[in-house]
């Protein structure tokens, strides 16, 4: 896709991620959430990968984010008012966040395969959701159904978790 | 513009992890630090497929395993979603806060 | 029947102790009765023995590794060990008959018996041994059963100090004993006195060594028989009952030492430096003992200096080669010094244990035979001519006098002090008057008691001559007592010292109450006793308590608690992470994740 | 029958925990031990070397030569002799307990530390022969940490972690030396391992690791000098049964397997270069030194009589020592002698102690006088255990040390051995010293009041306490017939 495209949904993206840091009311860091995976989704059908791009739109968008939303005005909470502001532990974080970027700029840096182009697809139009579920039935199919079986203890999980005690 | 590279995605999801992992440490209401972490998973997610497009197979088509774990990433995230959001109501009946700094018990 | 004889002498009193400690350590008869036959088998089988002159042997494995170590339980017979062997068990004999009286109301009377027996047992193997480790072996028991007699009033503390201080001042001797067999065992391969003869050669190649090695065995004599350093047990061993005191302090243990080096004066003969140390070690404590005896006013301790000179005097004779002449000196000794210490155990028994001679005084109206047989058994120490000491004495002085000068010097001033101190003795005891109410009521003892002093005498008297010595000693050995030629003047000499000595004492002490002489660094004891107790005592303990110290704090504190401290230490401040703040983890987390990715990029 | 013996004392122990039984139950079964320990000893037929009385398993584990197999040489015999008298004479001496059933757990443990040490020198299997010296410290720990006195928990706590530690040292040793075996003849059948001693399969440098770590675990076991301050406070605060068995008997185990591993494995080892010029027999010579001499300096500054018998029997392991360094028959012979005689002398101390704190409740010596007047049964046992401990000829105790002596002067005996001797010697000096410092304080001098109230030692108990003693007198007359056993041991050890 084209290189503008890229530029503007990855900035979107990395501005809605800041905006879900600082905003006080957690509904609208939450809804600002949504918005970057939106974009994310965006970046992922630029590069091809349809399947992946929907799914993330589907249960991170709409599953992940929901749940937030309603965890959230189950218990209701206010905009938090302003605390102690700990300059020592702002600093903190900021030196660590920064430290790490320019860690990562190095690396980029020194990565000479990064700056090569991306090579053209050798297929007209690629059928990724047949590729994926072709391999996640063959090669990975073990992975598969030990997710499975996860998903399943983890809603027994919050099920457990969140019944209310009976004293 | 010159035409995009690797390197951009995966400058974007660094920054984007790095934006994740500054929201956890900084912020202080547990919800927020959750969606932080979300973000980051994310970023990896991006870097993911990213790498899956750039390496192109014989056949010409991308390296799907990636996107397989791409795929197992999301459900993953969404049951630790699910975990953790519950984990959440239960320390906010408890406790009735969902601020860090008011839930001190492993204190040494 | 030959070889089974010196089985006898050796174990019938081993089997009268057992006896003792198992059955009749209640009854006193019984143990009487057992011990007083076993003294009396040894001593018979010893006249036994004198029938025929030939060596006897024989011996029973004791450890046997093969080739590499046989140890054995062997007894030889010769010249020289029935010399022992009669002293031993003659005066032993003597000694049992005189204590059946002596000890009548000791309620440990069995006990005694039983120690003496065990005594017995040890000093008749020495005697007969025929190696060095068997000797050793009875060495050290001989240590034990003296310990065991000295502290036989146990509940009087002191009597229990000087038995330590006896049986540990033997056990150095004995250090140096070992190390002396040890040595000569490496070097020529056998203990046997016949297996070290042989190969002789091996050790004397070595001169340094074999210097070394004559005087670590030499290190047992001074032990035992109580020579200048280790001599301070002695003088305290008088706590004991004084038959103890006749039998082991007089006659048979203290002479263990002089028998040993000339059983082992072949090893001895060829290093001059060790004969010259053994010489100028027996010199200088005949002169120090005697020198002490002058000031004393206890009759046992002055007798128990006295032996010690005679002992320093018999090193001496050693010292100087006439290992003959000292044996000589020894047989006469046994006999005059067992006289005199019975008869001092009598006087004790009958003043009810009164030993400090100015509280004496005018016994020899009281007491006649006990005073008899005392001056007899003095003049006979103090060598008048005519008596035994006199002849064993001059045999010493003649090897003296060839050898060296100072020695001589030293033999001659003992006797001096010899006859100065002896007619100090029974002047002021026997003679002038009672000098106190307790000691009008002398009288003189129970028959058992007397009977044993007149044989003594007798024998103090005979014991010089030849025809009583010669027949025990045997011909070749007997020749070897006279070896030195004659010079006349030495006799003179003697004769004059013992003369001046005697009149000096008669005029300076006679019906004196008070001591007139007082010298009080003789009257201490050179003040050795309180050297010996600041200055080993003192640096012992001063190490003990460091070391016990060192040990509780550093070597137990420090390492081991110190370690299971390290571990509570670390514990503790690992501890101080959980502080219980989210942001502070995750913090920590990011700072480890950024430190990790920059070990990895750099 | 070797394995009836095992067995003997563990169901004892068992019928004891589940609370059946009494004191007699453990005095029969520590009898009939005896018994078949005396059948075994006179069994035994001298002339064949190599195990006698075998009885095994298969193996236990396929492809691993690991079998339970238990069989009895001289050596061993002697060290089962010397467990069995040691448990007769510590169950009569135990303290009488309140009739509940922890005294059941009492004797019942008392019976495991000798059943422990009953295996390991029957064992004749590698495993079985470490596995059953620690079945030993579990009730050792119990027994010190419930019934012991004076700062008994901290004691018990400090023995059993120092133990643990040299145990796993010691584990390492006996894998790095099953491993430096040429895999073709590894096994754990000891007999088997003897063979491949003999042939001197592991090169000389190799043996110096293994030889380090068997060394110091087993000196840890042993309390060599630098590891021995676990010992005396353990042997002064456990109750007297625990004392004896552990100081007169577990102790041996290490000396035991260093006979048995160190001895016939790593000859060589010795004489290797281990520290810049000290060779691995000075290393072990210093240590045995420290053993003797500093030891024996901190024994004569002991004020309390436990302490001072704890300390000497620490002092004395460094003759035992010396004997095994000096690697020639008579001073190997000499060592194990030793081990059976201490054992012997070191109990019989540990239970008149036992019976005078009993008494008199505190064993310091300002507190003690003159006790020979009202106990003279207990004085007489105590003067002979001393004297034999102190090495007084006619007790086995100087036979042994005059051959650990002769074997350290034997001709090839390098300088440092030689001059270590005759500091061994200075040592027999200072051991004499401590010991009748202690018999005068105790037993002479004038009676105090509270002695003049003690009861002497009366009925089967004399018995139990005479044994040792006896034995004592007949190894020291008669040496010759206990190294009868003990010669075709070392002699295959050393080839």
């Amino acid at each position: 896709m084209s290189p503008i495209l890229f530029w503007a949904f990855s900035a979107l993206m990395l501005a809605f991620g800041v905006s879900v840091i600082l905003n006080r009311d957690p509904v609208a860091s939450a809804l600002s959430l949504v918005a970057s995976f939106l974009c994310l989704a965006a970046l992922f059908v630029g590069l091809d990968a349809f399947f992946i791009g929907v799914i993330q739109v589907l249960v991170y968008a709409g599953a992940v984010m929901v749940l937030f939303l309603f965890i959230i005005m189950l218990l209701d909470l206010k905009a938090e008012k302003r605390r102690s502001f700990n300059k020592f532990a702002l600093l903190g974080g900021a030196a660590v966040t920064a430290l790490f970027v320019a860690g990562l700029l190095k690396v980029i840096s020194a990565f000479p395969a990064g700056a090569k182009p991306f090579p053209a697809l050798g297929v007209a139009s690629v059928d990724d959701v047949r590729q994926v579920g072709l391999a996640i039935f063959t090669r990975f199919n073990l992975p598969f159904q030990t997710v499975g079986v996860l998903v399943l203890v983890a809603s027994i999980g919050v099920i457990v978790l969140s019944r209310r005690q009976l004293k | 513009m010159n035409p995009l590279t690797l390197n951009h995605y995966l400058l974007a999801s660094g920054l984007l992890f790095s934006l994740g992992f500054a929201g956890v440490m900084l912020r202080r209401n547990i919800i927020t630090i959750f969606m932080c972490l979300e973000l980051m998973l994310n970023a990896a997610n991006l870097s993911l497929v990213a790498f899956s497009r750039f390496h192109v197979g014989a056949d010409g088509l991308p390296n799907y395993n990636a996107q397989v774990l791409v795929f197992f990433i999301i459900t993953v995230a969404a049951a630790e979603v699910a975990v953790g959001l519950a984990i959440i109501v239960a320390l906010y009946r408890a406790r009735q806060t969902t601020h860090v700094e008011d839930i001190q018990s492993l204190k040494f | 029947m030959e070889t089974s004889l010196p089985w006898i002498i050796l174990l019938s009193p081993l089997a009268s102790a057992v006896l003792i400690l198992l059955f009749a350590h209640r009854s006193k008869p019984l143990s009487v009765l057992l011990s007083l036959t076993a003294v009396f088998a040894a001593f018979g089988s010893t006249l036994l023995l004198f029938s025929s002159h030939s060596v006897v042997q024989t011996s029973a494995t004791w450890i046997d590794l093969g080739p590499a170590l046989h140890l054995t339980i062997g007894l030889k017979i010769d010249a020289l060990t029935r010399v022992m062997l009669l002293v031993v068990t003659g005066i032993g004999a003597l000694v049992h008959v005189y204590s059946t009286v002596y000890m009548a109301e000791d309620d440990g009377k069995a006990r005694f018996f039983g120690s003496l027996s065990l005594f017995m047992f040890s000093m008749l193997g020495i005697v007969l041994a025929d190696n060095l480790a068997m000797m050793f072996i009875f060495w050290e028991l001989v240590g034990v059963s003296s310990f065991l007699l000295i502290g036989h009033w146990f509940t009087k503390p002191s009597a229990a100090k000087a038995a330590n201080k006896a049986f540990l001042a033997n056990r150095v001797g004995d250090f140096g004993f070992m190390s002396g067999i040890l040595l000569v065992w490496a070097a020529t391969g056998s203990v046997e006195f016949a297996g070290i003869q042989e190969n002789l050669a091996k050790l004397t190649v070595n001169p340094s060594l074999l210097t070394l090695a004559g005087l670590c065995l030499f290190c047992g004599a001074v032990g035992k028989s109580a020579q200048v350093p280790l001599h301070v047990w002695l003088p305290d061993a008088m706590e004991g009952p004084t038959p103890v005191s006749a039998l082991i302090h007089a006659a048979t243990m203290v002479a263990a030492g002089v028998y040993m080096l000339a059983r082992i004066f072949f090893i001895l003969e060829p290093s001059p430096v060790a004969l010259g140390v053994i010489a100028a070690v027996g010199a200088v404590t005949a002169v120090l003992a005697a020198l002490m005896a002058t000031q004393q006013d206890d009759i046992k301790r002055i007798l128990a200096y006295s032996t010690l000179s005679q002992l320093g005097l018999m090193v001496a004779g050693i010292g100087v080669g006439a290992w003959g002449a000292s044996m000589f000196h020894l047989f006469t000794h046994a006999f005059f010094k067992a006289l005199l210490f019975l008869g001092s155990g009598a006087v004790i028994h009958a003043l009810h244990h009164e030993q400090n001679i100015w509280k004496m005084g005018g016994l020899r109206r009281t007491m006649p035979k006990t005073f008899i047989t005392f001056v007899i058994g003095t003049l006979a120490l103090t060598g008048t001519p005519g008596l035994a000491g006199f002849f064993s004495k001059d045999a010493i002085l003649l090897a003296a006098w060839h050898k060296s000068a100072f020695i001589f010097g030293a033999a001659l001033f003992t006797s001096l002090l010899t006859a100065y101190y002896m007619t100090r003795l029974v002047v002021v005891a026997f003679f002038g008057e009672a000098w106190t109410p307790n000691a009008k009521h002398g009288h003189d003892c129970p028959p058992a008691m007397t009977v044993p002093l007149m044989i003594l005498a007798v024998l103090s008297v005979i014991s010089g001559y030849k025809f009583f010595a010669g027949s025990i000693f045997g011909e070749e050995l007997f020749h070897s007592v006279h070896a030195a030629e004659h010079v006349s003047l030495v006799p003179i000499l003697a004769v004059s010292v013992f003369s001046i000595g005697t009149a000096g004492a008669w005029f300076l002490y006679n019906g004196r109450s008070k001591d007139p002489v007082k010298i009080p660094l003789f009257r201490n004891k050179f003040y050795i006793d309180e050297l010996y107790a600041s200055l080993i005592a003192g640096t012992q303990d001063l190490l003990a308590s460091f070391s016990s110290w060192f040990d509780h704090f550093i070597l137990d504190g420090v390492i081991v608690r110190g370690i299971s401290g390290l571990t509570w230490g670390v514990g503790y401040t690992l501890r101080l992470l959980q502080f219980s703040n989210l942001q502070g983890y995750a913090f920590l987390f990011g700072t480890g994740v950024v430190i990790l990715f920059y070990m990895l990029i750099k | 029958m070797l394995t009836i013996l095992l067995l003997i004392p563990i169901v004892t122990a068992a019928a004891l925990f589940l609370g059946k039984g009494n004191r007699s139950w453990a005095k029969a079964s520590a009898l009939l031990q005896l018994g078949i320990t005396l059948l075994v000893w006179f069994g035994y037929d001298q002339s064949k070397a190599g195990y006698q009385f075998v009885s095994q398993t298969d193996a236990l584990f396929p492809g691993l030569d690991l079998r339970y197999s238990v069989g009895v040489d001289g050596l061993s015999l002697l060290m089962l002799l010397l467990t069995a008298l040691v448990t007769v004479a510590a169950v009569w001496f135990s303290p009488n307990m309140p009739a509940n059933n922890r005294a059941g757990l009492f004797d019942g443990s008392v019976l495991l530390i000798s059943a422990g040490a009953t295996g390991a020198f029957v064992a004749k299997d590698l495993f079985f022969f470490y596995a059953f010296h620690e079945l030993a410290l579990i009730p050792t720990f119990l027994l010190i940490g419930l019934w012991g006195s004076g700062e008994r928990q901290a004691v018990a706590w400090k023995i059993t972690i120092y133990l643990g530690v040299g145990s796993i040292i010691l584990l390492t040793g006996l894998v790095d030396l099953f491993l430096a075996i040429p895999a073709a003849s590894r096994s754990f059948d000891l007999q088997k391992l003897q063979e491949v001693a003999a042939s001197h399969l592991i090169p000389a440098a190799a043996q110096v690791r293994p030889w380090l770590l068997l060394t110091v675990g087993f000196g840890i076991l042993v309390s060599l000098f630098p590891f021995h301050s676990w010992a005396a406070p353990a042997y002064a605060c456990a109750p007297t049964p625990v004392a004896m068995l552990h100081s007169g008997v577990l102790k041996k185990f290490g000396l035991y397997g260093m006979v048995r591993l160190a001895v016939p494995f790593l000859p060589q080892a010795f004489h290797q270069p281990v520290w810049g010029t000290w060779t691995a027999q000075d290393l072990l010579l210093a240590a045995l030194l420290g053993n003797i001499i500093y030891v024996g300096l901190v024994t004569i500054a002991q004020r309390k009589l436990d302490y001072v018998i704890g300390y000497s029997s620490v002092m004395h392991m460094g003759y035992v020592f010396l004997g095994i360094a000096s690697l020639n028959i008579i001073g190997l012979s000499g060592a194990c002698l030793l081990m059976f005689s201490h054992g012997l002398s070191v109990a019989a101390l540990f239970a008149i102690t036992g019976a005078i704190r009993e008494r008199e409740g505190s064993l310091n010596f300002e507190r003690l006088g003159g006790a020979a007047k009202s106990v003279p049964f207990l004085s007489v046992a105590f003067a002979m255990a001393a004297f034999a401990s102190i090495g007084l000829p006619g007790f086995s105790n100087f036979a042994s040390e005059t051959m650990v002596f002769f074997g350290g002067f034997k001709d090839g005996a390098t300088g440092f051995l030689k001059t270590s001797t005759v500091f061994a010697l200075w040592g027999v000096l200072i051991s004499a010293v401590y010991m009748l410092r202690s018999y005068k304080a105790v037993f002479l001098g004038e009676p105090t009041a509270s002695s003049l109230k003690w009861t002497d030692l009366h009925g089967t108990a004399r018995f139990a306490l005479a044994l040792l003693p006896v034995a004592l007198l007949l190894g020291g007359f008669f040496p010759h017939y206990f190294l009868g056993f003990l010669k075709p041991t070392l002699e295959a050890a050393l080839r």
